[in-house]
């Protein structure tokens, strides 16, 4: 018995996704793979994933890495005559597919919202200079020299610019009250957690 | 009526006065046109123009009325005396507006005015008012054929506006396909939910009506008569007849569903969770809001898959071609029977394109929201296996040739195919051709008629001399091929309703139904006054015929598009006025002019082609007739002048009332006297005609297409009568037409036949 | 002072486009007394601004002579042109409606013999044209106008023209002392056939029709296809007066859009199916089409016309709603950009003109009607018994093609018949 | 006109030699003209941007807002709370429209919020500072203020996504809107109309996506040169970035010779209103505006 066109794919992410239970209402008529900037680099573009939920093909839409494409730019949720939040869907399933950890491997804008996240978490606000040295260090030390090495020009711009600050390698900006901050978000995870477990 | 006294009265206005001598169009109406009194006035349509007008007609016992003018479709509510016969002479887009303003055309343009009037006072001359029928009765009663929700709707819609009813329904209850319903889309906001029928409804509120009475288990087996005058044989299965004598019939005979059995590849027959939308909802019915079991085992249902078009919009010719309209919201609406009683059944619509109009988008939308799924895609086969079944298809949006292997349920959305009787047209079009020489589709027919051949089933049993039931158009539906008038009906007083006219849903049946009610209110009203249905509405006027002169040849009662003429016992054409359209269509088929109508006939034609003055062969002023069809050609001719397009001034326009109403003996007239050529403009025939009355233009074309012996006999040219198909917008083309056949006109040389 | 003799056994019909001509000529052939309100100067209506109808490429106009023959021979009705109802008051079988008519400038005099039309200079957008082209400020609306009369535009008062028109005029027609003047008058019952009105295209902005001359919407085109329209039937681009042979046409422009219309006008998709006759038509072989459409709604034996469009090599069928649309600056072509869903594939197509398949919005919205009328969430009228003894007809009741609005104001005129023939009953006559 | 007050939500990129340490510097200056108070919101945090998404999640992105949100009612009650950064504005408005149409999401966030010692109530309006330059001044009264008008300076306004969508300026389209065109012809200089007004730099992804995103970038400053644009104005920090940093890497990548400056619309006005270079920040680009500074310097 397969799961094709059956519900449970439907149903999980009308369950685990963000905006999930809006997918059903899509009518295919493809105005958001049209509207896409990055268009072009999807495998998959938002009315198709649609399409393959409803079809239950779960493992090709959550290790597609179509959805990382998504440069939160709106254009399809303004023109979408169903008004689907489908930039929050896109946003969901990949945040679902992250936390089931089936990415496919070194999806880079994976790795780089995981830092940005981890980033912010930790402070409370981002900074700057650790996120993009964490960018260039990715694949190892030697690749980060070099990857930091080819964007020196624009650091050293920046820093002339008074706009980056090599300071903010030890320490720099971030909020007081950083224990009420991280126990707000441990809880908000919690919450989250206790409405859309992952099995 | 009293002694004829013409009087001729000529416009000055509108540069009439400037372009035209109307000194001498005077002149000419009071010596050839024999008009007992003629005036000139500057400014004719004004009221002092037309009391001028009352007051002779009061003072001066005026009794006919020849106005030259503007064209009759201008200022017609100001010269509509409705009380003497009136004629126009078209001299001003019939001539100032579409002859070119100069010196040289003088002399050819006051030519073409003149001719106007003469023929304006000879065809007035031809007319009597006309009386009315005096035979003109009606019953203020109903006959509805079919107990459905269109049945139901007509009934119950005439009633409250006064009128008695006979409802005549086949079955032993009122409700038709409604009452196999478990529940009906919405017909009102919000769209959302399946709705109970109002089949309970109005069949209690038929039965506490006093103005309507039921028949069930009943047909109508035999209907005589005209509206105003319908005799209806009602016959029920006990054996009884009663008879009831109405003034019209709404014929809402509904539609049955396609055979699904046709589509065993779509597993029909071959397993019992193969449904049609019929068997869902006698499932549903039966389940009574409960969970619907599975019919093979009565097993729980865990997903049901609906396959849309199935056996529709089909170009294999082995199904149907057409779209029937209402499936996809039925199967919206079936899709939910399952949700809403459960909404962990999986239900998938495959569909090619989803068609629900109008806020039947909120229906999809609901349905969507209440979790049914919607794939595009073509079902290429469905298998039994065991409890379930495989539903094969390609999912065009992925491109997959998916399977779902596990349905529990497959519904097929089949057609709506019409319950509308026997087609009668194969015997009309094989008379035609018959009595066009051609024999060959009458011998088809006869052999569809021998021993052993499956006939239809009447659903009227019309004692029509053209067939018992309504002409039918394609695929079988009673539908009116107009756009523009959905209840012109090709038999005047007989009205289709819902799905039989058309695939509907519910929604437009009922209001279809009540439309169809009130065409039939309005046919009864006009039958009590003789009174025409569109598009001649209101004519007063109806065929007379003189029976002496009939040689029973039958073209009349063959050809009229209405069905208007039967024969009496002694063969001869019998017509029935209140089913008469007044298209003149019987009066151009007979070959021994017996026919005619007060104010349009033979002569009044005949006499004005016959007033032209026609220059000698060496005068080079040809003469071309118009033949123009009043609905289309004239107003084109007309809007032509309006634009200022000039033609010919060799050709005179007369406006007929189809091309069906030519009788040839109108086109040996102009020969014979001189004229150099004859155009007849009628309208488009065909599939898509657009031919008011039905035939006319066409059956034109067959006769004329056999006027080449009488040129022969003339030793005349074939070119020296064409037909051509006019649209109303051809206010460019119809000038060129002119201009070019004039020029062929002065190729081929002036007639030999002036003169005689 | 207009006088209008009407009773509560007279039916009030507004809107004299094919619908509302429908109930009033339909109930007055069965006896009835009708006043006719149109707020334009001549009868017909959309319809009237239709080049062909699908599916039999017939013309409306055809239909409309048919009409206005039924009118001009029946006494029952009474027309008044250049109307508007401002208020309806009283309940079920004795209304009271309040009507404005504007000036004319024009009395009955009139032989629409357009010698006013010459005398003068300036020039107006043409309205029935959708403004494509001008007309003279003494006009007629159109060649089939009923009433066959001219109209002043009202800019013309106080102006030169205004006196060279009146000079022009021999037979004291017209009268430029003309006023708005508001009447009353009693109806049994009321059908509101006050018809749609194409949606404001400029809304739809990626498609651009307010930035780009060569996006044109469907009523647009009918008048670039009529012989009677601004380019006498050629189909020329706007820009630069090309001809337009590569035509795109955008379905659910407006409609089927959360954003813009809730639901499907319905007639759309047949619209864009004849229009790609017209394109042929024009140009054979070198014409090209191509419809973008989310489902194609051929509906009962439409089905047979769209099959047929289907088979014609020169029209492509795209399922995809197109994402947005720019033009070239230079060349003045329209690309058009988006996805076809059937198997995922990109475009960026490039055509002469594209022309949108605007959707149907009733004008019963912002019209005066009584506070109660009970309507739809997109403001047609539904049948209700709150609404008493007040109809909505065509589209005004719901979208619908010409075929169905007749049937649906047929209808109407029947249901208005049984309120008056109740008020007869009652008064006894 | 009367002295405004509003709350001030700066974020990450505007704070002291952060990426947008121009923008902070400019608006200030552009307030003290425009006789603006920013009261900053304490202790505000990082809004979680778009970006956030995978390791974040739902409610604790949602929960970054509300807490910026809860300090600014607590600390600024009765003021609109005001950011001058995209997506700071995006998210943290798309989370109070969230907590005030779902009362579950409101309660959830509630709920975490009471780990920091705070309660979202909901009595502030979210707002981006080109809404308050618009609707609380209009172009009219901008324009009151220009004493330095921009001359002879052609500018392509680059309004980008998430000022324009899904909210953006009332009454303004997505497609096409003209509020920072009204805003540069206000300060006397010429909007360049083109046709990359709002399309997406793709700063979202710079660092994750560069090839991709830089595409973006070349055809946005493509079309600004070819319309006859000496200078792009955006009101949004990742946009100005975006564009004005990758200009080496794109010329690099397509062999053009791009050097457009990029700057804020907070800095023209502040010219215009005859600022000085340094108060506009001008210093902070890293490809110099000459002709501004030139204008700034008369």
């Amino acid at each position: 018995m397969s799961d094709k066109y059956r519900n449970n794919f439907l149903r999980e992410v009308e369950e685990k996704v963000e905006e999930g239970h809006w997918v059903k209402m899509c009518m295919q008529c493809g105005v958001c793979a049209g509207s896409c900037p990055f268009g072009p680099h999807w495998a998959h573009p938002p009315q198709e994933i649609f399409m393959m939920i409803r079809a239950g093909k779960r493992e090709e839409v959550l290790t597609s890495d179509s959805m990382w494409m998504c440069t939160s730019c709106y254009n399809c949720i303004v023109r979408c005559p169903r008004k689907l939040p489908i930039t929050h869907i896109m946003h969901g399933l990949a945040n679902y597919a992250h936390r089931l950890g089936i990415v496919p491997k070194n999806q880079p804008t994976e790795h780089f919202a995981t830092l940005f996240w981890n980033n912010l978490a930790q402070t409370g606000r981002v900074n700057e200079l650790k996120l993009s040295l964490g960018i260039y260090f990715r694949d190892g030390f030697a690749q980060g020299v070099k990857n930091a090495m080819a964007m020196q020009s624009v650091g050293l711009g920046m820093v002339k610019a008074k706009r980056l600050n090599p300071m903010e390698l030890f320490g720099g900006h971030g909020v007081k009250d950083k224990s009420g901050f991280h126990a707000m978000l441990k809880k908000a995870r919690e919450i989250e957690d206790r409405r859309k477990p992952i099995a | 009526m009293a002694d004829m006294k013409v009087a001729a009265y000529i416009c000055q206005g509108c540069g009439l006065g400037d372009r035209l001598d109307t000194a001498a169009l005077a002149g000419v109406a009071k010596k050839e046109g024999k008009a007992a009194l003629v005036r000139e006035h500057a400014f004719l349509c004004n009221a002092e123009g037309v009391k001028m007008i009352r007051d002779d007609i009061s003072n001066e016992a005026v009794t006919h009325v020849m106005i030259g003018a503007c064209s009759r479709r201008a200022k017609t509510e100001a010269f509509g005396f409705t009380d003497v016969c009136v004629s126009r002479a078209n001299l001003r887009e019939g001539v100032i507006w579409c002859q070119p303003e100069t010196d040289e055309a003088r002399e050819t343009t006051q030519e073409m005015a003149e001719d106007y009037i003469r023929m304006g006072c000879a065809e007035v001359k031809k007319m009597t008012l006309p009386a009315g029928d005096p035979a003109a009765v009606t019953e203020r009663r109903l006959l509805v054929v079919g107990g459905g929700v269109s049945g139901m709707t007509a009934a119950l819609e005439a009633s409250k506006a006064g009128y008695q009813v006979a409802l005549v329904e086949k079955s032993g209850a009122l409700g038709g396909w409604a009452a196999k319903l478990h529940k009906r889309t919405p017909g009102k906001s919000p769209y959302a939910d399946p709705q109970d029928t109002p089949v309970a409804e109005m069949a209690a509120a038929i039965e506490a009506d006093a103005n309507i009475k039921v028949y069930l288990d009943a047909i109508t087996s035999k209907i005589g008569g005209a509206p105003g005058r319908f005799e209806v044989e009602i016959s029920t299965e006990s054996g009884s007849t009663a008879t009831e004598k109405v003034g019209a019939i709404v014929q809402a005979t509904g539609f049955s569903l396609y055979d699904a059995n046709n589509l065993p590849e779509l597993g029909y027959g071959k397993s019992a969770n193969v449904v049609d939308q019929a068997g869902l909802e006698a499932l549903a019915k039966a389940a009574g809001g409960g969970a619907i079991k599975r019919p093979s085992d009565g097993g729980e249902v865990k997903r049901v898959v609906f396959v849309q078009c199935a056996g529709q919009r089909d170009d294999t010719g082995k199904h149907l071609a057409y779209c029937s309209g209402s499936c996809c919201l039925t199967s919206v609406k079936q899709a939910m029977y399952f949700k809403d009683a459960n909404p962990d059944i999986d239900t998938v619509v495959i569909y090619s394109d989803l068609r629900m109009p109008g806020n039947g988008e909120d229906f999809y939308r609901s349905g969507q929201t209440k979790g049914v799924t919607f794939t595009k895609g073509k079902v290429s086969g469905v298998e039994a296996t065991g409890n379930q079944c495989k539903v094969n298809f390609h999912d065009v949006i992925l491109n997959d040739q998916a399977v779902i292997d596990d349905a529990d349920l497959v519904v097929l959305a089949t057609g709506q195919v019409p319950n509308s009787g026997v087609d009668i047209d194969t015997k009309l079009k094989a008379e035609i051709a018959a009595a066009g020489g051609d024999n060959s589709l009458m011998e088809a027919y006869n052999a569809s008629q021998a021993e052993g051949a499956v006939k239809p089933i009447s659903m009227l049993n019309l004692n029509y001399r053209q067939g018992p039931d309504v002409p039918q158009l394609k695929y079988g539906f009673t539908d009116s091929h107009f756009i523009c008038f959905p209840y012109e009906t090709r038999r005047t007083g007989i009205y289709a309703a819902g799905p039989v006219r058309r695939p509907m849903d519910m929604v437009q049946a009922m209001e279809d139904a009540t439309g169809a009610a009130m065409k039939a209110i309005q046919a009864i009203e006009n039958a009590g006054l003789g009174r025409a249905a569109h598009p001649r509405s209101g004519d007063l006027s109806y065929p007379i015929f003189r029976r002496e002169g009939c040689t029973q040849c039958k073209r009349c009662t063959v050809e009229c598009p209405f069905g208007a003429i039967d024969e009496d016992e002694q063969r001869f054409p019998l017509f029935n006025q209140a089913r008469c359209r007044r298209c003149g269509t019987c009066m151009g088929a007979c070959p021994v002019r017996v026919i005619s109508f007060e104010n349009y006939s033979v002569e009044t034609v005949g006499s004005q082609l016959k007033a032209v003055d026609v220059p000698d062969e060496f005068s080079e002023k040809p003469r071309i007739l118009v033949l123009a069809c009043e609905n289309d050609a004239y107003p084109a001719l007309d809007m032509a002048a309006m634009n200022r397009n000039v033609y010919s001034a060799f050709v005179r326009v007369i406006p007929v009332r189809c091309l069906g109403s030519v009788n040839t003996i109108w086109i040996n007239d102009a020969l014979s006297n001189g004229y150099d050529g004859v155009m007849m403009m009628g309208c488009k025939h065909g599939d898509d005609y657009q031919c008011h009355f039905v035939k006319g233009s066409e059956l034109a074309g067959i006769r004329m297409s056999k006027i080449g012996d009488t040129l022969k006999n003339m030793a005349l040219e074939e070119e020296r009568v064409s037909t051509f198909e006019v649209a109303i917008t051809d206010i460019e083309r119809v000038p060129q037409l002119i201009n070019d056949y004039a020029a062929l006109i002065q190729k081929i040389g002036m007639s030999p036949m002036k003169g005689f | 002072m207009t006088d209008i003799i009407a009773t509560n056994q007279t039916i009030l019909v507004v809107g004299g486009g094919i619908s509302g001509m429908t109930a009033a000529l339909e109930a007055a052939e069965c006896g009835k007394n009708v006043v006719l309100v149109e707020k334009n100067p001549a009868l017909g209506g959309r319809v009237s601004q239709l080049y062909r109808y699908f599916p039999k490429l017939c013309h409306p106009i055809c239909g409309l002579e048919i009409n206005q023959r039924r009118l001009k021979q029946n006494p029952r009705i009474r027309v008044l042109t250049m109307a508007e109802v401002t208020a309806i008051t009283g309940g079920e079988g004795d209304y009271t409606a309040t009507v404005k008519l504007a000036p004319r400038y024009v009395n009955e005099n009139c032989t629409a013999c357009g010698e006013c039309a010459k005398a003068v200079d300036a020039e107006v957008p043409d309205a029935f044209n959708y403004n494509l082209g001008k007309v003279k400020v003494a006009y007629l609306p159109n060649k089939m106008a009923y009433p066959q009369r001219y109209v002043l535009d009202p800019s013309i008062i106080g102006s030169a023209d205004a006196d060279k028109a009146k000079a022009a005029c021999k037979y004291g027609a017209i009268d430029l002392d003309m006023k708005e003047e508001s009447i009353q008058f009693k109806a049994g019952a009321v059908i509101w056939a006050t018809g749609w009105k194409p949606y404001d295209a400029a809304k739809i902005q990626p498609y651009g029709y307010d930035r780009y001359s060569n996006v044109i919407t469907s009523v647009e085109f009918e008048r670039l296809a009529d012989i009677h329209g601004p380019t006498k039937g050629k189909i020329l681009r706007p820009s630069d007066g090309k001809e337009a042979k590569n035509i795109a046409f955008i379905q659910c422009a407006g409609s089927r859009d959360e954003n813009h219309l809730r639901h499907c006008s319905r007639i759309c998709c047949m619209a864009s199916l004849k229009q790609t006759h017209y394109v042929r038509e024009a140009y054979g072989d070198a014409g090209k089409s191509t419809i973008y459409y989310i489902d194609i709604r051929a509906i009962d034996r439409f089905e047979d016309f769209y099959a047929k469009v289907w088979k014609d090599p020169n029209v492509n069928f795209i399922k995809s709603k197109v994402a947005k649309a720019v033009q070239d600056e230079k060349t003045g072509d329209v690309v058009l950009h988006g996805v076809n869903t059937e198997g995922y594939h990109r475009y960026a197509d490039s055509y002469d003109l594209v022309v949108l398949a605007i959707g149907m919005e009733p004008s019963v919205m912002g019209a005066n009607l009584p506070a109660e009328i009970v309507s739809d969430s997109s403001g047609f009228i539904e049948a209700d018994p709150a609404n008493h003894a007040f109809f909505g007809a065509g589209c005004a009741s719901n979208p619908l093609d010409v075929n169905r609005a007749v049937q649906s104001a047929t209808a109407s005129a029947l249901r208005a018949i049984q309120v008056v023939n109740r008020v007869a009953r009652v008064e006894g006559n | 006109m009367a002295k405004k007050t509003y709350s001030f939500y700066p974020g990450c990129s505007s704070q002291t030699k952060a990426s947008s340490d121009n923008y902070l510097k400019s608006t200030n200056s552009m307030c003290k003209y425009l006789d603006i108070e920013l009261k900053e919101v304490p202790d505000w945090n990082c809004c979680g941007a778009s970006i956030g998404y995978a390791e974040g999640g739902e409610l604790p992105r949602l929960a970054l807002s509300a807490r910026t949100i809860a300090l600014s009612e607590k600390a600024n009650p009765g003021m609109d709370l005001v950011a001058t950064c995209a997506a700071c504005w995006l998210s943290t408005r798309e989370a109070k429209e969230r907590m005030d149409h779902n009362t579950q999401t409101r309660n959830d966030a509630n709920e975490a919020l009471k780990e920091a010692g705070l309660v979202y109530q909901g009595t502030q309006n979210v707002r981006h500072m080109a809404e308050v330059l618009v609707e609380d001044f209009g172009f009219d009264e901008l324009k009151k203020g220009v004493k330095n008008p921009l001359r002879d300076l052609k500018i392509a306004g680059y309004v980008g996504c998430q000022t324009n969508r899904p909210f953006g300026i009332e009454g303004e389209s997505f497609e096409n809107p003209v509020y920072l065109d009204n805003i540069i012809e206000a300060m006397g200089a010429e909007a360049v109309p083109y046709d990359q007004k709002v399309t997406c730099c793709g700063g979202a992804l710079a660092f994750s996506e560069p090839e991709k995103s830089q595409k973006q970038i070349k055809d946005i400053i493509e079309s600004a040169y070819d319309h006859g644009a000496e200078m792009i104005v955006t009101p949004c920090p990742l946009c100005q970035a975006n564009v004005e940093i990758y200009q080496g890497e794109v010329n690099k990548r397509y062999g053009t010779k791009f050097n457009i400056p990029v700057l804020y619309y907070s800095q023209l006005i502040t010219i215009a209103y005859g600022g000085t270079a340094k108060e506009a920040a001008l210093d902070g680009q890293l490809v110099r505006s000459t002709k501004l500074e030139e204008i700034a310097s008369k």
